[in-house]
């Protein structure tokens, strides 16, 4: 091998504690280097070029660059050896900026262990081999799993591109939280408007295949060629004769059951259309609660549903659907505010969450949008916000911010005065995070010209004198503990990852933080992609967010599909194990520890032997590190790579 | 030349590529001051850390081996340190059988964002490494030790240990 | 079923709690719950000593855990929370080994760390358990409305005491439902009563023992239960400085769960001590129980 | 009001003290007040709850030493429960005692002398002897009115001792005492 | 009927559907056997069962996957067995346990001592007797009783397994369990009591006697890598062939570690070490640790799965250190 060593200077960031004359010159003397020098940045277009130059000039094989972190111009550097014709493999970077240059003065020391770190790129070089990516052919149809706001606007824009697109809702409606609140904010528009126009566009939509009340039960492949079976749950009411009369809800004769979409705060019959813009617009059964499974006879419904469409003895069933690559947009749930006992959540029926809330302000609530309060039904007049319920509390294990809620609490405040009149809101808030477009000014009006009274401190406790809610709380800002009687206590219930989040992590084998919300591959530049190929993020389940954000990520991420499709072939990194097939004994450990059942058992001359799957290795090299010949090797991390950087270090 | 006499220990890192190695980077560009003694192998996760690579690289002759990954849980291969974990804590525990202080290696996790972490667990285990000293060598047992060991194994047979 | 327990009763019990230490020790062996006195027990420093130092209330406290050990059990029940604060604190703090070393100092003897303390309430809860006292009702009491009072650190904090909810406890609840009493939702069970500044600053227990009654009272309580001597004493004995001081005129019972408990097993008047109470709960407990209102 | 120079009047070693002594990080403190919202003694004290936690922050050693509220906190540990950052507040209250009692400070005297008396009965019982604290409190403070409306209500009732319940082991008591005094003086 | 005659009658019946069945038989003196391997009726008269038959049958599955075979196995065996089964490196279709109780079986080394130290010659050995408490071994005409919990291997003095946990065909009555003898650890006892540098001693002493023949490899039941162990190996890499004593611990590293959680303490590693060097109290000391850190015992159950194959998202036993 030729080796060519190029140390950057990176203007005075390197050379200013490195000299990178040395570090040149003493590359020299390393095995199979021919040539090596100095450089002033070896990222700009003449920095680039000189290495191209040198690799025709010398006859280079390989290449060494000791400058920033490989982190940020791998790719970079790959390239431009690539254009000079060689493999882009056949290239190493020595860190000696961020890890050697930025993080210590003395200049002896540094340019000592950037000829370390030079040292250890070149044994490693020495044993890296071209890689060639295999390619593969893409089935052009793509999964959303979540249709509320966010998943909507991914499968709109995905369809609206020439794709197929499958979308799959868990409740009976599509919607989402979005479909459940009165307004939105800042513009105080109504939601159901604005969300009901594109709810319908789903429904139209040729491209779109909705499964609605069904969940994803298990995927497997890889992207371009993903198979998901879909657990659609049986309704018991045939949805092709179904036509959403709702003849059947009004005979229903179970009528008193929580209505899970007005957050149990009102009643709804066990045969249910969930709200009137519901799409698709078709009845289920709820079996828990439903007389005729219950207690074995009623068949109210079955009687006069007029198109007979009720299916007692309907089964789930499972549907295989074959993607190439797949959206979750499974949202987020809320904090159960009975954990915060002294608030009286779930004790006292006048303490509710603000989604409860948006119920009762909403038309189509259970109050008809009149603010009644749940225990005795009188129009509150004082009415006492509480923020951070179960955000921001290390002591809940929710230390996180929920983003959205002092939004919304502004928007309820300035609501409840176009209700109420002569009504009073209070806002015990710590901070009021308002970073997006006219967000602050709307806070502000919500105290300005709304008179909200906001109150910089928490609440200790909410109790009961009489027929009030003695809300007891401190005001930070004037030193001193308040009290207000209130009617009714709205708390602003932190967001917590969706029920079952992490199980469907599992399933599409992406990473999620330690609160269930999905993990995204970097924070910054790769906020919908996730380190699954294929797979990819929209709205709140990676964190929190509000409408404007869901929305946008929803079309980042059918961006972010259409772009993979726009391929008819793939290439898959070529940075995956391979087996040595003479080595292999095949017992196996790889495949049981593999975290992307990318390894295989295949049959060779009659004796078991593992394979990997190209497409779906992902590169970690767990098995290379389990198994105890050696026969499975992570090609560009092999062991005799490592080996050679740490007998380079022992030895040096 | 390359480890200053006097000044540096020989100290090997092994970082994951995707949170440990990129939390060394935070730290640069954060230009959080720290020790010259490590050299950082880089290594796609902390599941690819073959115990074995420890192991030599401490019979061959290291002071002190530092691993570090992705916090459990946040594995950009979803479980990689969790095997990792295990593997390590095992070789942890083997070291000093060998007759290899344990203190000599150390692993941890520190995310891509943590370059304050970072700094801290280098200048700590540095402190640690140099407050050990240089690593006794298995080829360079003092003479009166070995005939020490040798004298009390040769009264009770060679499998009797003292 | 006897189980057997050592009995820490804790300084107010000779003197000012004396009906709590009765009615406790009369309703405990009515139920099988055999109480062992600790011999010399001394007392734990209360709220004093841990305000002087922590070193010092854990050590008044070790002293008595080892006497508990040295009887060769395992663990103590007391009927006073603060008495339980300072036993469990120490404890807790004597789990940092150079913490004990600095108590183990002040010692004559060495304290081993493990025995456990618990109070009275949760000893009946757990050890005795609602069925055995629902099988012990001789006279239910059947139209009496009660509002327990848990005082402020009968469960704080909650990481410490591991017992019941620390805002909402009901162990006491359940006791007196199994009683038969009908028990009124009481919003302020944990709130403190102004605990020792009865004697330094009547005006600070004044204000906040007032608000307890107007609490309880306002819910409709014939009487308030009870579970602390420093509780009952604010509560009972200075009603009449509360009165005073709020321009209220409240006169409402304020018993031990003990003596309730002690009514509804047929025990003996003497071992209740309604007595000794300042206002004495009869009047308005027959009233109840004869249905009358 | 006085403006506090946070570069000059910063005692890091204050700070320092009573992290250590109380175990607690006071920078995870985000005022949000709400153990001044639960602290049933608020109206009391000179300075709520949160603002000594601020004060520790700011290292205001003097302001916070000679508090009244430090000798007001009863120690009833709804902060502690309630803090969203488990922070046990009460633990710090009660290590700015230490500290207080250390400097000779005392804002409430009446307080200081009332938990001394009741150590010091302690100390020579080896149990509380209620009715002979209240008489050395009172001698002590000469607050002599102390309770004596409730003297006729509860004398009757043979419920208060008129002599100590002296233990056989007081004298191991009394060594506690001594030795803690030997140990805290060294 | 003696348990060696019922074996050799079960074995008799099951050999027509088998390859071979493995077992013992007399080596090249009496007190020396070999591994047997039965392939007709007049194989199986030599077979024998006793105190002598120190060899682990299990070490020749592997070799013989895909054929049907059956084995003779000691409670100590049976485990290296089950080890292989759950590795599915051989296959239960294809094997056929025999056993029989153990009273437990001699360590030729300890056995050589006791005659050396009567000032008999050990070689040539004529007569081997044994009455489960003691051995009486007869060479150049004299005679040397030597009780067996004196010559016993370690590992039996430590036995949990006197009986096979895995077994097809079990003849006899089971053996009763042993207490466990203290002596049977006095190997890691002694290493446990050594300082660090005294340990880094020990070994070096014990590696420069090294004469890296991988006897202990070849020897190990749970070595399934055979021609492919990395210690020789070029692609990858780890060791070189250099005659030193880091390059020959590297070995003893790597064999123990690859044994972390497979290791069933049989000691056949030992027992071949021509140097006697102690190189299974790595291994225990690898197995004590696993079965502090994930409660684990390598060898007593097929469906298990290994410890450092699965992980648990929280573990109980492992703290990591605060930084």
């Amino acid at each position: 091998m030729r080796i060519g060593v190029f140390v950057c200077h990176c203007g005075s960031n390197i050379e200013g504690t490195v000299d990178t004359g040395i570090v040149a010159k003493t590359a020299l003397d390393f095995p199979e280097v021919v040539f090596a020098t100095d450089t002033m940045y070896a990222c700009s277009e003449p920095g680039q070029d000189g290495i191209i130059q040198a690799i025709k000039d010398k006859n280079l094989t390989g290449v060494v660059v000791a400058s920033c972190t490989p982190r940020m111009h791998e790719p970079t550097f790959r390239r431009a050896v690539e254009r000079a014709g060689l493999n882009r493999f056949m290239f190493e970077m020595a860190n000696i900026r961020e890890h050697v240059s930025w993080i210590g003065k003395d200049r002896e020391a540094n340019t000592n262990k950037s000829v370390d770190l030079v040292r250890i790129a070149v044994e490693k070089l020495r044993r890296d081999a071209p890689l060639i990516p295999s390619k593969f052919s893409v089935n052009k149809r793509v999964m959303i799993i979540g249709g509320g706001v966010a998943g909507i606007q991914a499968a709109l824009d995905c369809a609206d591109g020439g794709l197929e697109v499958v979308l799959v809702e868990r409740d009976s409606s599509i919607g989402g939280k979005m479909a459940k609140l009165d307004k939105t904010f800042p513009t105080v528009d109504c939601s159901s408007c604005i969300l009901g126009p594109k709810m319908v566009d789903v429904a139209q939509h040729p491209n779109i295949t909705l499964h609605a009340y069904s969940e994803v039960d298990a995927i497997s492949g890889y992207v371009g060629n993903f198979q998901v079976q879909v657990k659609k749950k049986a309704t018991y009411v045939d949805w092709e004769l179904c036509t959403g009369c709702g003849a059947c809800m009004e005979k229903c004769p179970s009528k008193k059951n929580p209505d899970v979409f007005n957050e149990k705060i009102g009643p709804c019959t066990s045969i249910n259309i969930p709200f009137p813009q519901a799409i698709p617009k078709k009845a289920y059964i709820d079996a828990t609660t439903c007389r005729q499974f219950v207690k074995g006879k009623c068949g109210v419904c079955a009687k006069v549903c007029p198109t007979g469409a009720i299916r007692y003895d309907m089964t789930d069933e499972i549907v295989t659907e074959d993607v190439g690559a797949i959206v979750a947009a499974t949202g987020y749930d809320l904090f159960d505010i009975s954990k915060i006992a002294e608030y009286g959540g779930g004790r006292y029926p006048d303490v509710i969450t603000g989604l409860q809330y948006e119920r009762l302000l909403s038309a189509s609530g259970p109050t008809g949008g009149h603010i009644k309060r749940p225990s005795d039904g009188k129009e509150p007049k004082n009415i006492v916000f509480i923020q951070c319920v179960g955000s921001r509390d290390k002591s809940l294990d929710r230390p996180y911010c929920s983003g959205f809620c002092c939004m919304y609490t502004a928007k309820q405040t300035i609501l409840t005065k176009d209700h109420i009149p002569d009504s009073q809101s209070y806002v015990f808030y710590m901070d009021i995070r308002a970073p997006g477009k006219m967000y602050d000014e709307f806070t502000r009006r919500a105290m300005e010209e709304y008179g909200a009274r906001y109150i910089r401190g928490r609440v200790a406790m909410v109790y009961p004198k009489g027929d009030k809610l003695m809300v007891r709380g401190a005001d930070t800002l004037a030193g001193t503990q308040v009290e207000i009687e209130a009617d009714l206590v709205v708390l602003a219930a932190g967001a917590e990852a969706a029920k079952g989040a992490p199980q469907l992590a599992e399933k599409l084998r992406i990473s999620y933080d330690k609160y269930g919300f999905f993990m995204e591959s970097h924070p910054k530049l790769k906020p919908v992609e996730t380190n699954t190929a294929g797979v990819y993020l929209a709205g709140s389940c990676q964190g929190p967010k509000d409408i404007p954000q869901s929305v946008g990520q929803g079309s980042a991420a059918a961006a972010k599909v259409l772009a993979l499709f726009s391929k008819d072939m793939l290439e898959s990194d070529p940075q995956i194990s391979r087996v040595d097939i003479k080595r292999c004994v095949g017992c196996g450990k790889c495949i049981m520890t593999c975290p992307f059942k990318a390894i295989k058992e295949v049959e060779f001359r009659g004796q078991k032997k593992a394979e990997v799957i190209e497409t779906v290795c992902q590169g970690c090299g767990i098995c290379t590190s389990t198994c105890p010949q050696g026969a499975i090797q992570l090609s560009h991390f092999t062991d005799n790579q490592i080996l050679a950087e740490v007998n380079a270090l022992c030895q040096s | 030349m390359p480890v200053l006499t006097g000044k540096e220990l020989r100290i090997v890192g092994f970082l994951c590529n995707w949170c440990s190695y990129g939390g060394a980077d935070t730290a640069g560009v954060g230009r959080f001051n720290q020790p010259t003694d490590l050299r950082i192998i880089r290594v796609p996760c902390s599941g690819r850390i073959d115990p074995l690579f420890i192991a030599k690289t401490l019979i061959g002759g290291a002071d002190g081996v530092l691993v570090s990954g992705c916090h459990p849980r946040d594995c950009h291969y979803a479980e990689g340190n969790f095997y990792a974990r295990r593997r390590l804590e095992v070789l942890k525990r083997f070291l000093p059988i060998l007759g290899i202080d344990p203190g000599r290696f150390d692993y941890t996790w520190v995310s891509a964002s943590e370059g304050q972490r970072w700094q801290k667990v280098v200048t700590v285990f540095t402190e640690q490494i140099h407050a050990l000293g240089p690593a006794p060598r298995f080829d360079a047992v003092a003479p009166e030790l070995l005939a020490k060991i040798a004298g009390a194994i040769g009264q009770g047979g060679n499998r009797v240990a003292a | 079923m006897s189980e057997a327990i050592a009995y820490y009763p804790g300084c107010s019990g000779l003197g000012t709690s004396k009906e709590y230490d009765t009615s406790t020790r009369a309703v405990c062996a009515a139920l099988g719950l055999s109480l062992v006195d600790i011999p010399d027990w001394s007392c734990c420093g209360s709220t004093p000593a841990h305000t002087k130092d922590h070193t010092l209330s854990a050590a008044l406290s070790a002293r008595n855990l080892q006497l508990v050990a040295n009887m060769g059990m395992t663990a103590a029940a007391t009927p006073c929370p603060s008495c339980l604060t300072n036993l469990r604190t120490a404890n807790h703090r004597i789990e940092a080994a150079p913490f004990k070393a600095k108590v183990d100092k002040l010692l004559d003897e060495p304290y081993g760390g493990d025995v456990n303390a618990i109070s009275v309430l949760q000893a009946l809860v757990e050890n005795v358990g609602l069925d055995t006292i629902k099988a012990a009702v001789r006279t239910p009491l059947k139209g009496l409305k009660v509002a327990c009072y848990y005082g402020c650190i009968m469960n704080r904090p909650p990481e410490l005491m591991a017992f019941d909810d620390c805002e909402n406890p009901m162990a006491m609840d359940n006791i007196l439902a199994a009683l038969g009493a009908e028990v009124v939702p009481f919003p302020l069970k944990v709130e403190c009563c102004g605990a020792s500044y009865g004697i330094p600053r009547p005006d600070v227990t004044a204000k906040l023992s007032g608000k307890l009654l107007e609490a309880a009272v306002g819910v409709g309580a014939d009487m308030v239960a009870v579970a602390c001597p420093l509780c009952q004493m604010n509560l009972d004995l200075r009603q009449s400085q509360v009165n005073r001081a709020m321009g209220t005129n409240y006169r409402i019972p304020v018993p031990y769960f003990t003596q309730l408990m002690g009514v509804a097993m047929n025990i003996a008047d003497t071992e209740i001590g309604f007595g000794k109470l300042n206002v004495d709960p009869r009047p308005v407990l027959s009233r109840a129980l004869s249905g009358a209102d | 009001m006085n403006i506090i120079n946070l570069t000059r009047d910063y005692d890091e070693d204050f700070v320092h003290r009573v992290e250590e002594e109380s175990g607690q990080k006071v920078s995870l403190c985000y005022q949000c007040g709400n153990c001044t919202a639960g602290c049933p003694y608020t109206f009391v004290y000179d300075i709520p709850v949160s603002q000594i936690m601020r004060l520790v922050q700011a290292g205001q050693k003097k302001t916070v030493l000679s508090s009244k509220s430090i000798w007001l906190c009863a120690t009833c540990e709804s902060c502690t429960t309630r803090c969203p950052n488990n922070i046990d507040v009460a633990c710090i209250m009660d290590v700015l005692r230490h500290m207080a009692r250390r400097e000779g400070l005392a804002a409430v005297p009446q307080v200081k002398t009332f938990w001394d008396s009741f150590l010091d009965s302690v100390r020579a019982h080896g149990r509380v002897f209620e009715l002979g604290l209240l008489i050395n409190y009172v001698a002590k403070t000469g607050r002599f009115w102390t309770d004596m409306d409730l003297g006729p209500k509860i004398l009757p009732k043979g419920k208060l001792a008129m002599k100590p319940h002296e233990i056989q082991g007081k004298e191991h008591v009394a060594r506690i005492f001594e030795r803690f005094e030997r140990e805290s003086n060294s | 009927m003696s348990r060696l005659e019922e074996l050799k009658t079960r074995i008799r019946e099951a050999l027509p559907g088998l390859e071979c069945v493995i077992g013992w038989q007399q080596g090249y003196d009496a007190l020396h056997n070999t591994p047997l391997f039965m392939r007709s009726d007049a194989d199986v008269d030599k077979l024998t069962w006793g105190v002598l038959n120190v060899h682990n049958p299990a070490v020749y599955l592997p070799t013989m996957a895909g054929k049907k075979v059956g084995v003779v196995v000691k409670g100590c065996d049976s485990r290296s067995v089950v080890e292989l089964l759950q590795e599915k490196l051989i296959d239960r279709d294809n094997v056929v346990i025999f056993a029989a109780g153990c009273d437990g079986v001699v360590d030729l080394t300890k056995v050589k001592a006791k005659l050396a130290a009567a000032g008999v010659s050990a070689g040539n050995a004529e007569k081997v007797a044994t009455d489960g408490k003691t051995v009486s071994v007869t060479a150049g005409g004299q005679t040397v009783a030597m009780p067996l919990a004196e010559v016993c291997a370690d590992k039996c003095l430590r036995c949990q397994f006197p009986n096979a946990v895995l077994a097809d065909v079990f003849v006899g009555d089971p053996a009763p369990q042993p207490t466990p003898n203290p002596t049977g650890n006095a190997d890691l006892d002694a290493l446990d009591a050594m300082s660090v540098d005294d340990r880094m001693a020990f070994w070096r002493y014990h590696m420069d006697r090294c004469i890296r023949c991988y006897a202990c490899r070849n020897a190990c039941p749970m070595c399934v890598c055979r021609d492919h162990c990395i210690a020789q190996s070029r692609e990858p890499h780890w060791l070189s062939q250099e005659d030193s004593v880091t390059e020959k611990l590297m070995f003893q590293v790597v064999h123990a570690m690859h044994l972390a959680g497979r290791c069933t303490e049989c000691g056949e590693c030992q027992r071949a070490c021509p140097m006697d060097i102690p190189v299974l109290a790595l291994k225990k000391h690898l197995n004590r640790t696993i079965h502090d850190l994930f409660n684990y015992q390598a060898g007593v159950d097929v469906a298990a799965i290994p410890p450092l194959l699965q992980f648990k998202l929280e573990e109980d036993n492992i703290k990591e250190r605060g930084w």
